[in-house]
């Protein structure tokens, strides 16, 4: 009976209304972006009301939140974060910078797409987004939860090989324990 | 049969000593055979109405048990055997294992015989030769000999000597040196006595159960002794103290109007030593100390239950005192096992073995839950049964001191747990192997009993009545306790039977729900692998946090840790060697000035001739 | 053998009531803060949905054995508080274990839990759990001393030990205990401030400082687990102060009015307050709390 | 009969005035000739002594003059009891000291047996001469032999030791000669026994006077605590059984002499009472200098006088017990500081200072010396179940009868600082490594024997006192009876 | 008789013996050499033994020698046994104070001085 397609179709269900309703974020706030983050919490848009909220440590939480560039350095962290978050997790990322490199992209330090070394599931644009800009992102990932495509984590898996030759590329000297979710 | 079993003891300590010279295999079965053949000729055909008579010296000395010393011989021989099997396995390619094997034998002679004593002289002869042999265990290592070694045999002489000095005014007042004499004659005797006594013999037994003021060689002494030593150093020979507290409380001073103010006093004299005992132990970043410590306090609960006398009270510090050497025994002879592997018992080298050693870490576990006095371990009983006699006989405020001890005892149980086992595994420990079986079999025996007490108490509880019962107590059984229920006297009960079933099942259901492997693709990472702001732990870095580990709470008892009695000590001990220095002076080493001593001697004898003659 | 069924599922019935009940209140707790800080605040169930999602999290890491054992152990404490301590008065489904502990053996089962919590927290290895534990355990150390003596002063007055016979005393002479030993009550309640963690007693979890402390390395079922039994906890720890000064409750809704009253007082001191440190906290309990923890033993011996 | 008791004073005076004339036959004989007639002596008085225990006191007569004209020796339970413990004590010295050193050639061997021969008849005749003039020459004799033997070894210390000990002594024969002669103004006797029957006569003041005189003169060879400044030196600086000699003969038959005139022949009431007042000092002043000490011998030498004062506080309590206690303790101290001394004097052989922490890790290289002198060390602080103890016990059960409660606790305070210096040497042998470079000397085969004898003997004792205990209560029995004693002697007239 | 005139005598005896080894006492107490130390000693003796002698003195008696006369004419004798002990006690003063000597000679020997106030090597 458990095993039954019909019953796994509804727990599926649950549990991907579960997921979209209780999003526990994990802000990599190293950009400027970061600053966008209290209003967004705070009484004025009150993400919590979406039952979104902060997550102290990357096992408890369910989105990776990049907020703006990323220096090479950073993202050897970020990737290290990242593997360390259970499944299923998700990637925002916030702000031109990760779609793009943004205003840096001409830097020989930051990385310029971020898709290219972690599977983003949703971009919000802006250079900064506003707390609105950031409440939407958050509404398209919750409808792709809802409707079980946001499977960043899943791509990350199968194409693993070609994620770690790029984050090689950018990260010189690779020492991190192997990732074998 | 009494004395044969010291015979062989004796004889057995020899055998074992000189066997060293031969064969260390021999060796090692003499010193089994030793201790396990007198263990159980004792519980074979020692029974309370042999009595073996004796005169030596013109003393009348006389041996046989009682139930009461019964109960201790079953802690002493007991865990006795246990360590000795665990130090066959220990002692091996060590040196000076003769001078080891017979001082442990010696000393379980010595306990033995002080439970068989009937007479104070007796009594004494065995309690020296605990004493000595101890002591000589203590100095194994050749460390801190002068420091540590000369403190506890100091207060051993102070405690024994004061006893000495009760026993021949005894004699003086009764002219027999019988325990049943003192006992029969003691409501008689005259007030000042009624006290001089109790004071001193207190003192005497005391200094071996580390009460307060006088526990301050306890530390270093149990962690300067080699493990398979100190379980029953701890365990057992602390236990000799209680068993002499227990005469002289119950047999003594229930008879006399005095006694209700010796009770209180010792009573709060133990709830005194359980709290300074837990807050040093916390403070400790050596296993050996800490456990020390936490012995000193284990002890002061175990003195509590005696001091307020009542029945559940003395059956809750008999309870107690077996459960205490059980859980201690165990850890102790976990540390050794430890110290064995690893070479250190400090927290602040060794960590994560939990994986290494994983029966070490149950035996532990079991004993640390079991000291903590958590359900559904032995120490719950104890503790269940010291509360609810405290409470029932109204000591409120010596409850809140028990409490808080027992509270914060918490702190260092985790120290202990989370210092050698949790933590981050480090590389430097990756090669250790779990212990021998032979040293690993006998703590989890232990810790087994100490499991099974938590459920089922009325095994023990059972010898405890006998002992209460030849000291004068009542039947307790079915009213205070039964198999597996304990009651207090208000009438309110504990059943522990379904209690352990529900959280055994509780348990059971939890754990297989964390654990299944299948379900949700539980894995395990290393402890590497923790999530530190996004770095990757290099090996050499330190994320093991056991030192220093209770700071805070350290910071907030700091009034009180700030005066050591130990410092006191010191200070007395200095000054008065300052003041011998300084009274040698008098002999100048001029043979003139001596000449000068006699004359003047001799003018201030015919000066005071009349007030001296 | 039908009485021990009757027994199981009463047992479970009464564990799925404490989970709601508590799990609702934490929900209500974050509402409440939310509306003190002038927000909107998830939903009521909020912490439903939360549970949910943890259980319905596909992976789970640990470092080792003990970090299975830890939430067990955690598990073990919170239902068996649950099942010792009455839920309803003279209600037949839910005795439990009533009878079979007292207030001694409650206060020690409580403790069972945050200390295999520690030994879970303690095999992750790491650091930040590991100081979150010492503080939790320093804490636990300040608040238990005017919590016993409340305990204390309680048992010396009645003369008995268990829950039941306290609260039969309520019904009997028609008076809280509350009102009848108020400086009893005033520690207890005192001390409950830190047995919940709210702030300014929120050291041990500590987000800024030590990221969830203790729980740092547990994710997915194991979180699930331990937010599960601590709300089963909290639900106990309320409705032990509601059986020992509230004279108990006779039927859920009496429960929940009582229960959430209480909660109230750790929740709204919470949101008022920033945190003390560790030495602070500790002293905090040693003081005003252990005063009416004095105050109340001396009027338990003279009354 | 089997023998009579002037044989004790005949036959090692003159052995000792014929070890040079054989000594001339053949050298080897010095050496030998001491040993058969201590060994002789040895089994002469343990006969009489089983004679004496039988029959009763043996009073022999010298040269035909009856008491209290001429001079008598008694051999009663009491002084016969300490005259074999120092035949026996003299016999183990000899065994030990027979070629002590090896290099020691003739010459002074000679010297060395014929001055240990002088002190042992000295000693033997201060506790067998029932006549006080006697005594003086008999403690002259010993005093004389003990300073030649104190300078010794020819060194620069001990010749300042033994002129201390010189000093001392001749003020002590000083007063001894004063205190005879006001008794023998007084009454007209030298004659112990009748001095005794005489002494409700003297007036009171004489009578203190004389006995203050004794005790100073007396008090300076016991060792008691103002007089004592010559003991720690000339335990120091003599020969190591010479030290033994000192500990277990010398004081022993001075304090044979002060409990004599106390017991016996004075009756005075404030007597007992200065014992215990004087052997307390003693014991505290002794027992808290040798605390610091830096040198071992000088540390056992104050252990010494220390435990000569616990003798004194014995003594001092004027009870059957007491002196029962007394006997046993004179008898177990000359056993174990006779061992601690042969033994100590093995661990600190071949260093110049002698000081303590030379000894530091000799259990590795002299290993059965190391077992004994901590066995020493054990009994001698009393620890059950080796000797010392049953005589502590005993000591400690007569100050109870007494209902002595301060002195008791005071007597085991000072035991716990007695506890502390020995075991400390006692760490120092086991668990400290050698640092020096001195070689350890290992014990010649003779001394061992010596040395296990008496360990022997400490743990014979130790187990089944009974041994001995009889022995020391008649022998206690006899002293106190006075009136048995001056029949014994003066009886002899009828 | 002039009882008074032989008391004084007596006493004069006595006395002087008393300051004899009173002299003999500060020479060995207070002078700080060596020697002076074993002179006073000497003296103590010879004072000791004139003060036995007094003490056996019998007014007008003669010499305790056993005549043949003696028992049929009972005549005043002196004490005989103080004299025999003070020859006994001269013989021992004589070789207490030999042995005194050699060892004064050997501590010059070896510490160049014979102030006793330096000769304190062993103390303590």
């Amino acid at each position: 009976m458990i095993n039954d397609k019909n019953s796994q179709k509804i727990v599926d269900f649950i549990s991907n209304w579960a997921r979209k309703h209780s999003i526990w974020v994990l802000g990599y706030g190293t950009g400027c972006g970061a600053i966008e983050i209290p209003p967004t919490m705070t009484s004025r848009y009150d993400a919590e009301r979406l039952g979104i909220r902060g997550a102290a440590t990357p096992r408890q939480a369910d989105v990776l939140l990049i907020t703006g560039y990323l220096t090479t350095k950073t993202l050897k962290r970020v990737i290290r974060v990242y593997e360390q978050m259970q499944d299923p997790k998700y990637v925002v990322g916030f702000g031109s910078c990760t779609i793009n490199g943004g205003m840096y992209y001409d830097s020989y330090n930051t990385i310029n797409v971020l898709d290219k070394y972690l599977p983003v599931d949703v971009y919000i644009n802006g250079c900064m987004p506003r707390p609105e800009a950031v409440l939407s992102g958050f509404g398209k990932l919750q409808q792709l939860i809802g409707e079980g495509k946001a499977n960043g984590a899943t791509k990350y898996k199968e194409n693993l090989e070609w994620y770690r030759a790029n984050q090689k590329k950018v990260i010189p000297n690779w020492v991190m324990p192997e990732y074998n979710w | 049969m009494n004395y044969i079993i010291l015979v062989v003891f004796l004889g057995g300590a020899l055998l074992t000593f000189f066997a060293g010279k031969i064969n260390n295999v021999l060796q090692d079965i003499l010193f089994l055979a030793s201790i396990l053949v007198p263990a159980s000729l004792f519980f074979a055909y020692v029974h309370a109405g042999n009595i073996f008579n004796l005169t030596l010296g013109g003393i009348h000395l006389s041996l046989g048990i009682n139930a009461m010393s019964w109960l201790f011989a079953l802690i002493v021989l007991g865990l006795g055997s246990m360590a000795a099997f665990y130090s066959v396995s220990f002692m091996k390619g060590k040196e000076r294992r003769g001078y080891f094997y017979f001082n442990f034998i010696l000393t379980i002679m010595a306990m033995t015989g002080i439970l068989m004593s009937r007479d104070l002289v007796s009594f004494f002869i065995f309690w020296e030769i605990m004493t000595w042999s101890s002591y000589l265990m203590t100095v194994y290592n050749g460390k801190d000999v002068q420091t540590v070694g000369i403190k506890y045999f100091v207060f051993s002489a102070i405690g024994a000597y004061a006893m000495l000095m009760a026993i021949v005014v005894i004699h003086s007042i009764n002219g027999s040196f019988m325990i049943e004499d003192l006992v029969r004659s003691f409501p008689e005797m005259p007030v000042n006595m009624q006290i001089l006594i109790p004071v001193l013999l207190l003192t005497g037994f005391g200094v071996k159960a580390a009460i307060m003021p006088l526990h301050v060689w306890a530390p270093g002494a149990y962690s300067n002794a080699p493990m398979a030593y100190t379980s029953i150093f701890s365990g057992a020979l602390s236990k000799m103290g209680i068993y002499g507290m227990v005469i002289v409380m119950v047999s003594l001073l229930s008879y006399v109007p005095e006694g209700y103010w010796f009770r209180e006093v010792i009573a709060w004299m133990g709830g005194i030593t359980a709290v300074i005992g837990t807050l040093w132990a916390i403070k400790q970043d050596d296993a050996k100390k800490l456990l020390a410590y936490s012995s000193i306090a284990q002890l002061g609960y175990i003195i509590v239950g005696i001091g307020i006398g009542t029945p559940l009270a003395m059956m809750a510090g008999l309870f107690l005192a077996v459960v205490h050497a059980l859980f201690k025994g165990t850890l102790f002879l976990a540390v050794g096992a430890i110290e064995r592997q690893t070479g250190t018992s400090n927290f602040r080298e060794v960590t994560g073995l939990i994986r290494k050693m994983p029966w070490t870490f149950v035996a532990s576990l079991i004993s640390i839950i079991s000291l903590a006095g958590i359900p559904p371990m032995g120490g719950f009983v104890g503790k269940w049964m010291l509360y609810e006699s405290l409470l029932t006989s109204n000591h409120y405020l010596l409850v809140i001191v028990i409490f808080f001890s027992s509270t914060a005892a918490f702190l260092y149980c985790y120290k202990f747990l989370f210092g050698f086992f949790l933590g981050q595994e480090e590389k430097e420990w990756a090669n250790v192997k779990e212990a021998p079986v032979l040293m690993v079999v006998p703590m989890l025996i232990l810790s087994f009993f100490s499991f099974l007490l938590g459920t089922y108490p009325g095994i023990i509880l059972k010898p405890i009545d006998a002992g209460m019962q030849y000291l004068g107590y009542g039947i307790t059984q079915n009213h205070l306790w039964q198999t597996s229920v304990i009651f207090n006297t208000w009438g309110n009960q504990v059943v522990l039977q379904p209690l352990l079933y529900s959280i055994i099942a509780i348990f059971l259901f939890f754990l297989i729900f964390l654990t299944i492997k299948s379900f949700k693709q539980t894995r395990y990472v290393t402890t590497k692998d923790i999530s530190s702001s996004g770095e990757v732990p290099k090996e050499h870095e330190n994320l093991t946090f056991s030192v220093d580990f209770m700071q805070p709470f350290m910071r907030a008892v700091e009034p009180v840790m700030r005066r050591q009695i130990d410092k006191y000590y010191t200070g007395l001990a200095n000054g008065l060697e300052a003041l011998f220095d300084f009274m040698r002076k008098i002999y100048t080493g001029n043979g003139q000035t001596y000449a000068i001593y006699v004359i003047v001697f001799v003018v201030i004898l015919l000066l005071f001739k009349d007030i001296l003659f | 053998m039908n009485e021990l069924w009757f027994d199981i599922m009463g047992a479970i019935v009464t564990v799925i009531v404490a989970f709601v009940v508590g799990i609702t209140y934490m929900g209500l707790s974050r509402k409440i803060t939310a509306r003190v800080q002038n927000r909107k605040g998830p939903p009521f169930y909020q912490n439903f949905i939360d549970a949910l999602k943890l259980a319905s999290k596909t992976s789970a890491i640990h470092h080792g054995f003990m970090q299975h054992v830890g939430p067990a152990f955690m598990m073990i404490t919170s239902i068996m508080s649950v099942l010792i301590i009455p839920v309803l008065r003279g209600n037949a489904w839910f005795v439990n274990l009533n009878f079979h502990g007292d207030l001694i053996f409650i206060l020690y089962i409580m403790v069972f839990g945050p200390l295999g919590m520690a030994l879970g927290a303690g095999q992750t290895g790491n650091p930040n759990s590991a100081i979150g534990v010492t503080r939790g355990l320093s804490q636990m150390v300040g608040f238990e001393i005017p919590w016993v003596m409340a305990l204390v002063a309680l048992m010396m007055q009645y003369h008995t030990t268990s829950i039941v016979d306290l609260m039969n005393v309520q019904i009997q002479s028609g008076m809280w205990l509350m009102f009848s030993s108020p400086f009893a009550f005033i520690a207890a309640v005192m001390a409950m401030l830190g047995m919940f963690r709210y702030s300014p007693f929120d050291i041990v979890g500590a987000p800024q400082e030590l990221a969830s402390g203790p729980m740092s390395e547990n994710g997915g079922k194991y979180l699930f687990t331990l937010m599960s039994s601590g709300s089963i906890f909290a639900f106990a720890k309320l409705t032990l102060y509601v059986d020992l000064f509230m004279g108990g409750a006779g039927n859920l809704v009496e429960l929940v009015i009582k229960t959430f009253a209480l909660y109230l007082i750790p929740m709204l001191y919470g949101v008022t307050s920033p945190r003390y440190r560790t030495e602070q906290s500790i002293r905090w309990f040693w003081g005003w709390p252990t005063f009416f923890g004095f105050l109340a033993i001396i009027y338990a011996v003279v009354f | 009969m089997v023998g009579t008791p002037v044989l004790f004073i005949v036959i090692p005076l003159l052995a000792a005035f014929l070890i040079p004339l054989l000594g001339m036959l053949w050298k080897e004989l010095v050496r030998i000739v001491p040993g058969l007639v201590l060994a002789y002596m040895l089994v002469l008085s343990v006969n009489l002594l089983n004679h004496v225990l039988i029959y009763g006191p043996i009073v022999e007569v010298i040269a035909g003059w009856r008491p209290p004209l001429g001079i008598n020796l008694v051999f009663s339970a009491f002084s016969g009891f300490l005259v074999t413990l120092v035949v026996f004590m003299g016999l183990l010295i000899w065994v030990y000291s027979y070629r002590f050193k090896r290099n020691v050639d003739f010459e002074p061997a000679k010297k060395y047996f014929l001055l240990l021969m002088m002190l042992i008849t000295g000693s033997v005749g201060i506790i067998l001469t029932g006549d006080i003039f006697n005594m003086f020459v008999f403690i002259e004799i010993t005093g004389i032999s003990g300073y030649a033997l104190t300078a010794f070894y020819t060194g620069r210390d001990s010749a300042e030791a033994s002129f201390k000990y010189l000093m001392l002594g001749s003020i002590a024969s000083t007063f001894l000669l004063l205190a005879i002669m006001i008794i023998y103004s007084q009454v007209g006797t030298l004659n112990m026994a009748d001095i005794a029957s005489k002494m409700h006569t003297i007036k009171p003041v004489y009578k203190i006077i004389s006995f203050i005189f004794f005790i100073t003169a007396i008090g300076i060879e016991a060792e008691i605590f103002p007089l004592n400044g010559w003991a720690p030196d000339a335990y120091t600086e003599a020969p190591g059984p010479v030290g033994a000699a000192f500990a277990g003969i010398v004081v022993k038959a001075s304090v044979y002499a002060i409990v004599r005139y106390v017991y016996t022949i004075f009756d005075l009431s404030g007597a007992y009472d200065f014992l215990i007042l004087i052997g307390l000092i003693t014991l505290i002043m002794a027992e808290t200098a040798a605390i610091r000490q830096e040198r071992l011998k000088r540390m056992l030498a104050y252990s010494s006088i220390g435990q000569m004062g616990l003798v004194m506080v014995a003594f001092g309590m004027g009870t059957e017990e007491g002196v029962f206690a007394a006997l046993f303790m004179i008898l177990n101290h000359a056993i174990i500081k006779s061992l601690l001394f042969f033994s100590g004097s093995y661990l600190v052989y071949n260093s110049k200072h002698k000081y303590i922490k030379e000894v530091n890790g000799m259990s590795k290289y002299l290993p059965i010396t190391s077992l004994l002198f901590a066995l020493g060390a054990f009994a001698i602080v009393g620890l059950p179940p080796f000797a010392g103890f049953w005589s502590k016990l005993s000591m400690l059960t007569a100050a109870a009868d007494s209902n002595m409660l301060f002195i008791i606790a005071l007597v085991l305070i000072v035991s716990v600082v007695e506890l502390v210096y020995y075991l400390r040497v006692v760490n120092r042998i086991y668990f400290f490594n050698k640092e020096e470079k001195t070689e350890p000397k290992k014990p010649t085969f003779n001394a061992l024997i010596v040395m296990i004898t008496l360990g022997a003997l400490i743990l014979v004792i130790g187990f089944y006192p009974d041994a001995i205990t009889g022995i020391l209560h008649k022998a206690s029995a006899d002293l106190m009876d006075k009136g048995q004693y001056i029949h014994d002697v003066l009886s002899l007239n009828k | 008789m002039n009882n008074t005139y032989f008391d004084l005598l007596d006493y004069m005896i006595y006395g002087t013996a008393i300051l004899i080894i009173l002299i003999g006492l500060y020479g060995a107490l207070v002078k700080k050499s060596l020697i002076k130390i074993v002179i006073g000693l000497s003296v103590v003796d010879s004072g000791v033994n004139l003060l036995i002698v007094a003490i056996g003195y019998l007014k007008g008696g003669t010499a305790p020698i056993f005549s043949p006369g003696y028992l049929a004419n009972p005549i005043k004798m002196v004490d005989p046994v103080p004299q025999a002990l003070v020859l006994t006690a001269i013989v021992i003063g004589f070789g207490v104070t030999a042995v005194a000597l050699a060892l004064v000679i050997r501590l010059y020997r070896h510490h160049g001085t014979l102030n006793i106030d330096e000769i304190k090597d062993l103390k303590w």
